[in-house]
């Protein structure tokens, strides 16, 4: 695409990543949460491979590094759903501790994002694997149409 | 809050009369390039005026209710739907008249066309 | 504030924007209407989120007025013919 | 640098996305920890993208003529839509794409100017030349006296614009 | 809510209309164009019936990432059926 396209899509990039990383952090207390947000992320990727071709993207998103994304967003998830075994599996500990255990308030408020345990970080966990995946997928069809290979 | 309605009405007024106009002239221009005029321009500014009516009301709420917090987010995230829009709109406007015109869409009845000159050559 | 008419009225102007999707004629055409669909239902879901009065729900504008942007240079760049 | 200044406008845009907790002025003060992790993961990410090499755009002169130029643009696309309702209305259109030169080296000013000019008066940015940073015009209704000389002027089309980029990106 | 369920009842005739013009449209780049037109009206009844997570999620997958394959895969194979 033209100049002016390639110029949008770098600004807006940034703004695309915040969003996505606000609505992953607040999914307890939003519409939204792991998969939205992380498919708002990798949304911004598809946009940055229309506007600079696959072969540029290549070079700055390895296959190793969104598998290695990917890999630690299961590995979140799972670790978190262990610590808390000495009760049950997938046992909320973070209730009351100092580490997003706070009390939500009552009345109307926009939402506490201290709140919710260790939903917020299950939550990452799930971004995280999603944004590595679609994109994954997304780029590997886009070199494959466009005649190169993911290494 | 009377004030705030009235201009609320007079702002949707004129948005809903843009927004139109130009859907109007998606259906009467005769080529692609007249239709972008038509469609980009018009709902582009159509859809400013109608977010500044919602931003009005939720930020007349906003003042009068004082502590009371919620209407604030509707405000500043009307206002960041509206930046996005506009650039969005923009961009993707010269992305659309510049694929058109190397897919070999002519504009209809032009008087000079710099463009074709160029790839002839 | 009645935001109703406003809404039915914004539906009307979507329907007339679809119909040229429908008889539009080349790939060009379809796309620009598709894009005034875009534009006409972000404004719409922000009037929508008024009128419910669930203020969180604004975010979706948002992520719309974004997204469809990639949806756009897709469209776009298959039409001029360069690969991706 | 170019982590710092991304990290920091990343940590605005955040800040801006979730005013109204009010515990610290208008935040929570769990938003902002948080708030500070993602402008550290965005500015990480996105510190070649977004600002690059050039620390042009840091000088608030800048940012206030940027602010300056949105009254002038606001009133030019008003004019512009009424104009193109008058031509809904009755048909009447006289198209031609034209070539002008503006003169900016620069690709931020150039992105300005083009965007300007497909939001207002009855003009549309259809091509740009990658090397000479020519741009191609779509008019809708051409002025006879442009087409008389070959390096066209830009005035009829696009008044001042060209200066307004010129001053903010350049 | 008894404003809005006229609204809820005519969208869906439109999303009809829309996936019989896909079904028996021949140029599959019109079809994806209509059926991206699809999915967006798809979101708007899902926010109309106060879903918005949903929608999100229509939005981001339903919107871009199908819309996104099947260009590259019509480009990477032919565009009339």
């Amino acid at each position: 695409m033209s100049k002016i396209v390639r110029t949008v899509a770098n600004q807006l990039m940034l703004f695309v990543l915040v969003f996505g990383l606000y609505v992953i952090m607040h999914g307890h207390v939003t519409p939204g949460g792991g998969f939205q947000g992380g498919a708002v992320i990798a949304s911004g990727v598809v946009m940055l491979i229309v506007a600079f071709g696959s072969g540029q993207i290549k070079k700055s998103l390895r296959e190793r590094r969104l598998s290695l994304v990917e890999s630690s967003g299961a590995l979140l998830f799972i670790l978190v759903a262990f610590a808390g075994i000495g009760t049950v599996f997938f046992y909320n500990f973070l209730v009351g501790s100092r580490i997003f255990g706070g009390i939500p308030p009552t009345g109307s408020n926009p939402g506490d994002v201290w709140t919710g345990g260790v939903i917020p970080l299950m939550n990452l966990g799930v971004g995280l694997k999603v944004i590595a995946g679609l994109s994954a997928a997304v780029l590997a069809l886009a070199l494959f149409s466009s005649g190169e290979e993911m290494e | 809050m009377g004030v705030l309605n009235t201009i609320s009405y007079v702002f949707i007024g004129i948005g809903l009369f843009f927004n139109l106009v130009g859907v109007i002239g998606l259906h009467r221009f005769p080529d692609m390039y007249t239709r972008l005029h038509a469609a980009t321009k018009c709902t582009t500014f159509g859809s400013i005026f109608i977010i500044t009516a919602v931003i009005v009301q939720s930020a007349g709420i906003w003042a009068l209710e004082g502590a009371y917090p919620s209407q604030s987010v509707m405000c500043i995230h009307a206002v960041l739907a509206l930046v996005a829009l506009l650039v969005t709109n923009a961009t993707g406007a010269h992305a659309m008249a510049r694929a058109a015109h190397r897919s070999g869409e002519k504009p209809a009845k032009a008087v000079v066309d710099d463009l074709q000159e160029k790839e002839n050559d | 504030m009645t935001w109703l008419p406003v809404i039915i009225v914004m539906l009307v102007c979507i329907g007339i924007a679809v119909a040229r999707v429908f008889i539009g004629p080349g790939a060009p055409t379809r796309l620009v209407a598709f894009d005034t669909i875009n534009t006409l239902v972000v404004t719409s879901l922000v009037i929508l989120a008024m009128m419910f009065d669930h203020v969180i729900f604004v975010d979706v504008a948002i992520v719309y007025a974004l997204l469809s942007f990639a949806m756009t240079l897709y469209v776009a760049k298959y039409i001029q013919g360069d690969k991706f | 640098m170019s982590f710092l200044i991304t990290a920091t406008v990343a940590y605005l845009i955040y800040l801006v996305l979730t005013i109204g907790g009010s515990a610290v002025l208008l935040w929570n003060r769990a938003e902002l920890v948080i708030g500070a992790v993602c402008a550290v993961a965005a500015g990480a990410l996105l510190k070649n993208r977004f600002i690059g090499k050039n620390l042009r755009m840091l000088n608030p002169a800048r940012w206030f003529a940027f602010l300056v130029y949105l009254f002038p643009f606001f009133f030019a696309m008003a004019k512009a839509n009424i104009d193109v309702a008058y031509r809904v209305i009755t048909g009447r259109i006289n198209p031609a794409i034209v070539k002008i030169n503006p003169n900016l080296k620069n690709d931020l000013s150039l992105t300005i100017l083009a965007n300007s000019i497909t939001l207002t008066p009855g003009t549309l940015s259809v091509d740009v030349d990658e090397k000479t940073n020519e741009l191609y015009v779509h008019w809708i209704n051409i002025d006879p006296k442009v087409l008389k000389d070959m390096p066209r002027d830009y005035h009829p089309i696009c008044d001042s614009f060209p200066d307004w980029a010129r001053r903010i990106a350049e | 809510m008894t404003d809005v369920t006229a609204l809820i009842i005519i969208l869906p005739l439109a999303m009809i209309a829309c996936a019989v013009f896909v079904a028996i449209c021949r140029d599959l780049l019109y079809a994806v164009v209509v059926l991206a037109v699809m999915s967006l009206l798809l979101a708007f009844q899902f926010y109309l019936l106060k879903a918005p997570d949903v929608a999100m999620a229509e939005a981001g997958v339903g919107a871009a990432v199908t819309t996104a394959i099947f260009i590259i895969s019509i480009r990477a194979t032919e565009r009339k059926e």
